[in-house]
């Protein structure tokens, strides 16, 4: 017990001290900081060996307000699998980055994001989640915008950044209700206690969750989050940081109260359903990607939403090593792509096709995580997947509501096509590469490797068809007994997979090499019609952003014809969220506000001319009105008395 | 030696200006040194004076609410049927003037340090910057209301003419307006003092001779000494265009510290001082002239007018609203880096007047908490804006890009302290908006609305801060004028040498706020009750 | 004797120099006129004090329109002084036209 | 009947031993000034004479002269101690060549002004006025330039039109009373319509004295053009004597009990103070500028007049000290800066940076003119404003509450043009550097005032322990 | 009975001069008829049985004061404009003004009572006159002779000055 109370810091305070040592001598500063993640890794693995009941530390941060970090299975388990992830993506990227001048910056960033999530995953008081929840976000936005060169990229960061801390915003209120309200201020007692919040703090913890897991309103940010680094986003935006928000709302599903639970059902699977319509016909090949963590996180929001929450974390679970495999595989296309010929984007797939045989280890491990994803049995994606559906059609049938299982099968079946789009799209078909480059055996092969392997089935349960069959099920929900065991109902099952099959034979007689669509794909522009348009711009999520700060913009300056005038040429002009309204707001302070100040002082000037006036030099007429104002007071006493 | 602590606090300055005035006028650095030794000596002794204050201690009214009290009989005029008029040199702290001190100190030294390569007549600079220093830690050590005028005023001159003769291109003008506006805001606080000392009487000094002793005491105006009939009694029925007098009097004193603070619609004065006041002296208008503002909020308007305070919270929580979120959005139009600042400073300064309106302890202690955290942020915000100045005599925020590249390790500075204004929590920022809105989201005076619209200033804050980070530092590294690309070096040693302890204070606050939360919680919370208690007593009566 | 002419006739007359003496002074172009006027105002006070003077036992009102008369010579006295010294500089006795002295 | 007026003469020259002490110096000196030509003994004979009224003059001694004519109270003995120390300094002012005429017409005035305080017969009023006046044009006079004599002659006809009709309401009353003392005047007379012509016409007079707004025209002339020791000794002492005799004759007729002169002499005073302060906002001349600083003085020391019982006469002689020390300190300096040939505020440009002890100095009794805390100015201006508060808050008329106002507002007004000169002399760069340099008897006589301004600021007590043994008779 | 008609004949002495100075525009003849203006008062003096104050107009007045004007006037006669010829100006508003005053006066005038109680003068007037010069007008009397004093000396040196 003891061992554990002395690791447990250590695990925290490892990644940081990893990621400074690495900053400082930029290097070897990969090589170094690995073995300071290799050692967190083993210490969360003899951690969540040896724990059995959770650990509490607290102590008084603010008067009423506590600082407390608690460690419990659930976030034990969490916290390998982010040791684990980081660990493979910095072995990946000792290659990725191995001409980039600034690694030590590079290796002190993912250091400072992984403290910051293990600080998240650890955290028990609202204050300390929201503290660490905020560090990540501010993590996410130093790494997206790493190569800060380009100005497109560091735009990028700070609109993602600015779209998460309007999801934060809603969070900051829901900490305060919560407070104020004399609510249950740390998970332990969320658990013990469980008196139901009122709907609209769970709401602001909603929004707060939608926003940092992209969903529905706030999904826009994650497809700009692109711009980072592969090795980053396979890290963050694919493994770990997205899941922040689901690892909240399982944490705070106890509290919620019915109707909050149908907004997260609704919401996820809406997201699910759009995200993977939006990666239907995408280029860039990190995009897709995008999209379809987009729709597998609205897939866990939506377990949550039905109840199934333990589907929800497995399926958190395989779902983070297929995608972290996917994106390590893109990864190391866009590397050799960029090797080729640095000129030409290297993410875009239209100029991609037949790498089958050119990196034959990226080939295997792209196409095992592909069908991984898409839900094939034998592989670990069905078995979440699997649970996820089963709870949405119980939930369907005991709420009559179906349009939430009907998303959710629909979204299984694009799933598949889409993955299966971009596969042959990648590897299959003519290529017009000859040049065969040996991916270096430890960076590159193993990570890629690993994952695929752990894409498998058997590594998360024996039976390849029952869900409940996970090995950690027992281990985390062990304390919740059998009223969750759900059986699995084999109208879903086969369901499932028939979809599944049937999106990746649509996908196979669409884009198999010789088919016409995929010859013209190399110069293939935007899509024309209607769905076409739609899918490509992501649902136009950009637009409707900048729609409301114009919006509100023009609430603002109010004047009618101020817009005409000025805004509409604005927008033309800049189209950069958020200047309109400030100009406009400038422009008043300095010439109203300011205006009224010097308005002051020329009055005083102008009385004091009027007044000096009467102080004509001429004798006579001063002692013309010296006679006036004695005639007035004569009068006026006369008139009085 | 800790009896007459307080006044050698307040004095050591003066006593060195005397001696910097006789030192030949050529002998800078010989000046600069012994400015620093002072400024230097006043942070020790305060940092005694904060070890030495007893937290535990727990007043049950305004008279003993105060440690390190000296008092001492200035002036005692006859006025004839009017009694006596009493002014005594009165000074104390309690929790709320205590922090005020330290972080006044601090920045003071942190201002010498600042101001270190100016060749232009300093002898002259350093006198007014230590007679300034003086009339700063005086005003927030003051118990006597006249005293408290008198520092107030004092802090006006040598203001003026540190940035009418060291400022920039448009300094007389700048200067004028700054010493017009708070002179108007003092004109309204002189009518208000000259109203309360006519209304009140300290019976303790009533014994020469049994006529009615008008005092100045502030204490003695909080525990309510009033005479039965003066004009601004509790329940005095004298109404002045259909409001009670006492809320006019109130509401005298809210003008003259918002124009001080600066609140919104009297704010137009911060931005020029800023952009035209040298380095070291924007540090100490930011850092300590606009707490002078919230700090009289404290300590006259709500200490004395509770019962107006109470009544009045709406609109006072609609103007710190105003403030946050009108101060964010103008911000974002500057192009200036310096003048973003100072409307972020205005943006800032909302949360106190939110924090007070809310009327509990965790608004109050937000608001204390964020004058202190405001203090380093915007102080080490201001010498980064002057770094760039030094280099290149240009300010414009869209005249560099890039920057990360030239100066990474300025750039380092820069996120750690925009992130620590735009309320990144971890860092000290975020916990004074935190217990703000915790404060105006629980208290029963103020509708959820206003909270609400208020936490829209986080988003509007990381906006401005993010934007002008993208456009200056980030991108290709491109100067407007060719010749600044080889004058822009990194940070040197002095301004490291500033920048590293305002660092760690901004962590160090944000992680553990209780360092400096804790020993001034029981002030903070008697400040509350008591207010609380005292209006209910004045509105019975 | 004097009972058949009443006090307010003198009062009056007292009125009327007095009205034409202001009337001088502001009409008319030349300081030497507004000096008359000035003189025509005093004589007026004079009438006034000469005649309730004869109701006053110790007749106060006598003394002091003598000391008024002195008096009005003085002032005549520094007023040509300094109006010789104008002329020696200006050239004009007219005060309209002195107006350096701007406001 | 002869030994028993001799008798009263002599009782009556023992009470004016001030004026008689000042008669006798001021033939003096003209003899002397026959006799020697150097302006030393001119400056030595001016100060002695002073000096030995000041020591004539008693606070404690209070009477009335048997004929009632002459009636003493504390307060004109308070006054006459503060015009014979003030005058004093005239001698340090560094200036051209000063005749002897010169002093003995400055004596004059000072005789005249004491007189004035010392009247209770209205013809002893009308002289005392008239001899006042007449020293006065002849010293505006004495500048010797175009502008000087024409300030002189607009100063004389201005100020004899308003004498002739103060000499004609005088005849009003006195044949409405049937005699010319003030204690017997109110007796016997009926308030009719009449009473009311003659008593405005009777105060004409004085307002024109201490500059009023209708009688106001002639000061900012006068000030610009006189010489400035000239100016110095003009603008304190006749103006004090005028409000003290105004003073006087409100309180002997209970005009003051009368709502209708109080709401008069309110609007006066409130129309004198808005016209002194924007008046000065425009002016670039300094001398002008102070002019105009003064009418607003003395519009602010008017309501004084108007506070009934102790209070008012404590504020009185509180601004009235002060204000004296202050406008005696400023005209120093004017004529300091005179001998730069610094006429306008523009041409002060960066002087301050070149003499900044005296810009320091300049800085400090400006400050102390608009009423900022280190000075005494503020201290004068607090009492008086906290004075009115009171009456306000004991009458409720709205006009005083206005006069606070005007007041508030005044002082605010008073830092726009009061601020000009050390804007323009710290802030302002000097095209030239400023040759030569400052007198040091002046410069130190300046440092005496301002410390005497900041003294009074420190420890009021010294000034409020003189102001309260004046037991005032019914102020 | 006489007396009433000597009034009358001296106040219209009084008063023609006055008007002609009103209309006149040359100086030297309103000095002239100023002078007659004087002559009458002193008449009305006399009827007023104040014989000393009559003699003290006529000789300072008339005499002394006229001819200091008569003097100055010609040594400012300036051959610019045409001798002593001057203009009128803001006839309208100064008429008006003065017209004004005298109505209302004069209304206030006859609504108020004046002392007029009579009383016997005892012994011969001028010697009263004399005595009480020295004795209750004593302080007037001493000051009013500085005050010449003061006017020579000034007058004199101011009129020195302008002729070097």
């Amino acid at each position: 017990m003891t061992l554990i109370k002395t690791i447990w810091p250590l695990i925290f305070i490892l990644p940081l001290f990893s990621g400074i040592i690495g900053g400082l001598n930029s290097k070897q500063s990969l090589k170094l900081s690995n073995f300071g993640i290799g050692a967190g890794l083993l210490f969360s693995i003899i951690l969540v060996w040896l724990l059995d009941e959770p650990l509490i530390l607290e102590w008084k941060w603010l008067e009423g307000v506590s600082f407390g970090f608690s460690i419990d299975r659930l976030n034990a388990m969490l916290v390998l699998l982010v040791y684990l992830i980081t660990l493979l993506v910095q072995v990946f990227s000792i290659t990725y980055m191995e001409h980039d001048p600034d690694q030590g910056r590079y290796t002190a960033k993912l250091g400072f994001f992984a403290f910051s999530m293990v600080g998240l995953l650890m955290s028990n008081q609202l204050v300390t989640l929201f503290l660490f929840w905020e560090l990540v976000g501010m993590s996410s936005y130093l790494l997206i915008g790493f190569w800060y060169q380009e100005a497109a990229r560091s735009k990028a960061a700070r609109q993602a950044f600015m779209i998460n801390r309007v999801a934060d915003a809603f969070l900051l209120l829901g900490v305060i209700q919560v407070f104020n309200n004399g609510y249950a201020t740390s998970f332990t007692e969320i658990l013990s206690s469980g008196n139901q919040w009122d709907g609209f703090t769970g709401l602001c913890f909603i929004i707060g969750a939608f926003g940092k897991s992209a969903q529905f309103p706030f999904y826009g940010w994650l497809t700009k989050a692109m711009a980072g680094p592969t090795p980053v986003s396979a890290l963050i935006h694919a493994a770990t940081m997205v899941t922040a928000g689901v690892y909240l709302l399982v944490r705070i599903s106890p509290v919620l109260i019915e109707w909050n639970l149908q907004v997260i059902a609704i919401g996820g699977a809406v997201t699910a359903f759009m995200a993977a319509v939006a990666a239907l016909t995408q280029f860039d090949i990190k995009k897709v990607l995008a999209y379809s963590t987009i729709s597998q996180l609205g897939y866990m929001i939506l377990g949550i939403g039905v109840g199934a929450y333990q589907a929800s974390v497995f399926h958190l679970w395989t779902h983070a090593f297929f995608k972290a495999g996917l994106f390590l595989a893109a990864g190391s296309v866009i590397h050799y792509m960029h090797e080729l010929d640095s000129s030409k984007d290297a993410q875009d797939m239209r100029n991609m096709g037949g790498l089958q045989k050119i990196l034959p280890v990226t080939f295997y491990a792209f196409l095992i995580c592909g069908l991984a994803l898409s839900g094939l049995p034998f592989l670990s994606g069905f078995l979440s997947k699997e649970g996820i559906l089963t709870g949405s059609w119980l939930w369907g049938q005991s709420t009559g509501n179906y349009l939430v299982p009907v998303l959710a099968f629909c979204t299984a079946g694009l799933t598949a096509f889409y993955i299966g789009r971009q596969i042959l799209l990648v590897f299959f078909g003519s290529s017009s590469f000859t040049q065969k480059i040996i991916e270096p055996m430890l960076t590159i092969r193993v990570p890629l490797i690993f994952l695929a392997v752990s894409s498998l089935w058997f590594w998360n349960s024996l039976n390849p068809i029952n869900p409940l069959g996970w090995f950690w099920n027992s281990y985390l929900f062990a304390d919740l007994g059998a009223t969750s065991a759900q059986h699995s109902i084999l109208g879903v099952l086969i369901g499932s997979i028939g979809l599944s099959l049937a999106g990746l034979g649509v996908a196979y007689w669409l884009y198999r090499p010789e088919a016409e669509l995929t010859q013209n794909f190399k110069n293939s522009k935007e899509p024309a019609q209607l769905v076409g348009k739609i899918s490509f711009h992501g649902w136009y999520i950009e637009k409707f952003y900048d729609q409301i700060v114009l919006l509100f913009s023009k609430i603002v300056a109010g004047a009618g014809w101020f817009d005409k005038k000025v805004i509409d040429r604005f927008v033309d002009g800049m189209g950069v969220t958020g200047v309109v309204m400030a100009k406009v707001i400038g422009w008043f302070d300095q010439n109203i506000v300011d205006g009224l100040v010097n308005f002051m002082a020329s009055i005083s000037q102008l009385i004091g001319r009027f007044v000096t006036s009467f102080q004509s030099p001429k004798i006579q007429i001063q002692i013309g009105w010296l006679l006036l104002t004695l005639l007035v007071l004569l009068l006026w006493f006369q008139f009085l008395t | 030696m800790t009896d007459s602590l307080l006044t050698l606090i307040i004095f050591f300055p003066l006593l060195v200006t005397v001696v910097i005035l006789f030192l030949p006028k050529d002998k800078d650095l010989l000046i600069k040194e012994i400015a620093l030794g002072a400024t230097a000596v006043q942070l020790i002794l305060s940092v005694i004076l904060f070890f030495s204050y007893d937290a535990a201690l727990q007043p049950e009214s305004w008279s003993n609410a105060f440690q390190f009290v000296e008092r001492a009989k200035w002036i005692s005029l006859y006025l004839g049927d009017y009694g006596w008029l009493q002014i005594d040199y009165f000074v104390g702290i309690d929790g709320i003037s205590l922090l005020m001190i330290c972080l006044s100190t601090f920045l003071l030294l942190v201002g010498v340090v600042a101001s270190w390569n100016l060749n232009k007549n300093v002898k002259g600079y350093f006198i007014l910057y230590l007679i300034l220093s003086t009339s700063v830690v005086g005003c927030f050590a003051a118990l006597d209301f006249f005293l408290f005028y008198v520092f107030f005023e004092f802090m006006l001159l040598p203001m003026f003419f540190l940035i009418g003769i060291w400022g920039g291109p448009r300094r007389g003008y700048a200067s004028i307006k700054f010493f017009i506006y708070t002179l108007v805001g003092s004109l309204f606080i002189l009518a208000v003092m000259i109203g309360l000392y006519l209304s009140v009487e300290d019976s303790s000094l009533t014994g020469q001779g049994q006529e009615v002793v008008h005092s100045f005491s502030l204490v003695n105006m909080m525990d309510g000494g009033y005479i039965t009939d003066g004009i601004l009694t509790p329940g005095t029925s004298i109404e002045f265009w259909g409001m009670n007098i006492r809320w006019v009097a109130f509401l005298l004193l809210m003008v003259g510290f918002a124009i001080k603070l600066p609140a919104v619609p009297v704010h137009t004065w911060l931005p020029d001082a800023h952009v035209e006041a040298p380095t070291a002296i924007s540090v100490l208008l930011a850092g300590l002239l606009l707490k002078i503002g919230g700090y009289g909020f404290f300590r006259i308007a709500y200490g004395i007018f509770p019962d107006a305070a109470v009544n009045l919270t709406y609109p006072i929580a609609i103007f710190g609203m105003i403030s946050i979120v009108y101060g964010g959005l103008t911000a974002m139009a500057q192009n200036d880096l310096k003048r973003m600042i100072a409307y972020s400073s205005v943006s800032h300064m909302g949360f106190i007047l939110l924090g007070l309106a809310s009327f509990n302890v965790q608004g109050a202690g937000g608001a204390l908490f964020q004058m202190v955290s405001h203090g380093f942020i915007s102080g080490a915000l201001f010498i980064l804006a002057g770094v760039i100045y030094d280099r290149t005599g240009d300010r414009g925020i869209a005249n560099f890009s890039g920057l990360a590249k030239a100066m990474p390790v300025f750039t380092g500075f820069v996120v750690i302290f925009f992130f620590a204004s735009l309320g990144l929590p971890g860092l000290s920022g975020f916990v004074g908006e935190f217990l703000v809105f915790l404060g105006a989201l629980g208290s029963d005076y103020l509708p959820k609305w206003i909270g609400i619209v208020s936490i829209s200033g986080i988003v509007i804050s990381a906006a401005y801060y993010l934007w002008a980070l993208q456009r200056m530092f980030f991108g290709k590294f491109w100067t407007r004028e060719k010749v600044w690309e080889q004058t822009m070096y990194d940070l040197t040693g002095r301004e490291l040498l500033l920048l590293i302890p305002l660092a760690i204070l901004v962590v160090l606050l944000g992680v553990a706020p209780n360092i400096i939360l804790g020993p001034v919680n029981n002030s903070i919370e008697f400040f509350v009750n008591q207010c609380f208690a005292q209006s209910q007593l004045y509105i019975a009566q | 004797m004097m009972e058949a002419i009443s006090p307010t006739y003198f009062v009056f007359l007292s009125l009327f120099i007095f009205c034409a003496g202001i009337a001088i002074i502001i009409i008319k172009r030349s300081a030497i006129f507004v000096l008359i006027g000035i003189e025509l105002m005093l004589n007026a006070a004079n009438l006034n004090l000469v005649y309730f003077s004869q109701y006053d036992p110790g007749m106060n009102g006598l003394m002091t329109s003598v000391f008024v008369v002195v008096l009005a010579a003085a002032e005549v006295a520094i007023a040509l002084a300094i109006l010789l010294n104008i002329f020696k500089h200006y050239k004009i006795t007219d005060p309209d036209e002195l107006t350096s002295l701007k406001n | 009947m002869m030994e028993l007026s001799l008798q009263h003469v002599i009782e009556e020259l023992t009470l004016l031993r001030f004026e008689t002490a000042l008669i006798v110096g001021s033939l003096v000196l003209l003899t002397a000034g026959m006799l020697s030509k150097d302006e030393v003994t001119y400056k030595v004979l001016f100060s002695i004479t002073l000096l030995i009224s000041l020591f004539l003059a008693d606070v404690r001694d209070i009477g009335t002269s048997t004929s009632g004519a002459i009636s003493i109270d504390s307060l004109s003995g308070i006054l006459k101690i503060l015009f014979a120390f003030i005058s004093l300094w005239i001698v340090f002012f560094h200036s051209t060549f000063r005749r002897y005429e010169h002093y003995f017409l400055l004596l004059s005035i000072v005789l005249g002004s004491s007189l004035m305080l010392s009247a209770n017969h209205l013809l002893l009023f009308y002289i005392a006025i008239e001899l006042t006046s007449l020293s006065s044009y002849l010293i505006t006079g004495f500048s010797f330039s175009r502008k000087g004599y024409e300030a002189a002659i607009k100063y004389l006809l201005f100020g004899g039109v308003s004498s002739a009709i103060m000499i004609y309401g005088i005849s009003i009353l006195y044949g409405l009373s049937g005699s010319m003392l003030i204690s017997d005047m109110v007796i016997n007379v009926q308030a009719g319509p009449f009473y009311h012509v003659g008593m405005i016409c009777l105060l004409g007079g004085l307002f024109f004295k201490v500059g009023l707004v209708p009688y106001h025209f002639w000061v900012p002339s006068t000030y610009q053009e006189a010489p400035t020791d000239a100016v110095a000794i003009l603008s304190i002492v006749p103006k004090i004597a005028g409000f003290a005799l105004l003073h006087r004759v409100l309180i002997s007729f209970e005009l003051l009990s009368d709502p209708i002169y109080r709401q008069v002499i309110a609007v006066l005073g409130i129309a004198t103070v808005l016209m002194g302060t924007f008046g000065a906002l425009r002016q670039d001349n300094i001398k002008r500028m102070i002019a105009y600083g003064a009418i607003a003085h003395s519009g602010l020391v008017l309501p004084t007049l108007l506070i009934q019982g102790e209070q008012g006469g404590l504020a009185f002689v509180w601004y009235v000290t002060i204000y004296a020390i202050m406008t005696m300190a400023i005209f120093m300096i004017a004529s300091m800066y005179e001998d730069f040939g610094i006429k306008d505020v523009k041409d002060m440009k960066g002087i301050g940076i070149q003499f900044p002890v005296m810009g320091a100095l300049t800085l400090l009794i400006l400050v102390a003119q608009i009423g900022l805390p280190p000075t005494a100015g503020f201290t004068a201006k607090f009492y008086l404003f906290s004075s009115i508060w009171n009456e306000y808050q004991a009458s409720g008329a709205t006009i005083i509450l206005i006069y606070l106002i005007v007041g508030l507002l005044s002082v605010v007004l008073a830092l726009f043009y009061y601020l000009k000169i050390p804007f323009h002399s710290f802030l302002g760069t000097a095209e030239s550097p400023y040759f030569g340099n400052f007198s040091i008897i002046s410069r130190s006589v300046v440092t005496i005032f301002t410390i005497m301004v900041l003294w009074i600021f420190l420890s009021p007590e010294f000034l409020n322990k003189i102001a309260f043994n004046i037991n005032f008779i019914g102020w | 009975m006489i007396a009433s008609i000597l009034t009358y004949i001296f106040t219209a002495i009084t008063i023609a001069p006055i008007v002609y100075i009103l209309i006149t525009k040359n100086v030297i003849r309103a000095v002239f008829s100023l002078a007659f203006s004087f002559l009458g008062l002193s008449g009305l003096y006399v009827l007023m049985n104040a014989e000393f104050m009559a003699v003290v107009q006529l000789l300072i007045y008339a005499g002394g004061i006229i001819v200091l004007m008569v003097f100055g006037l010609m040594l400012t006669k300036t051959t610019l404009n045409k001798g002593f010829i001057t203009q009128h100006r803001s006839l309208f508003f100064g008429s008006l003004v003065s017209f004004l005053l005298f109505i209302s006066l004069a209304a206030l005038a006859t609504r108020s009572g004046f002392k007029v109680g009579f009383t016997e003068h005892a012994g011969d007037p001028v010697a009263q006159i004399g005595q009480l010069f020295l004795t209750d007008f004593i302080i007037a009397f001493e000051v009013v002779a500085f005050l010449l004093l003061v006017a020579l000396v000034g007058a004199s040196y101011l009129a020195k000055k302008s002729g070097e």
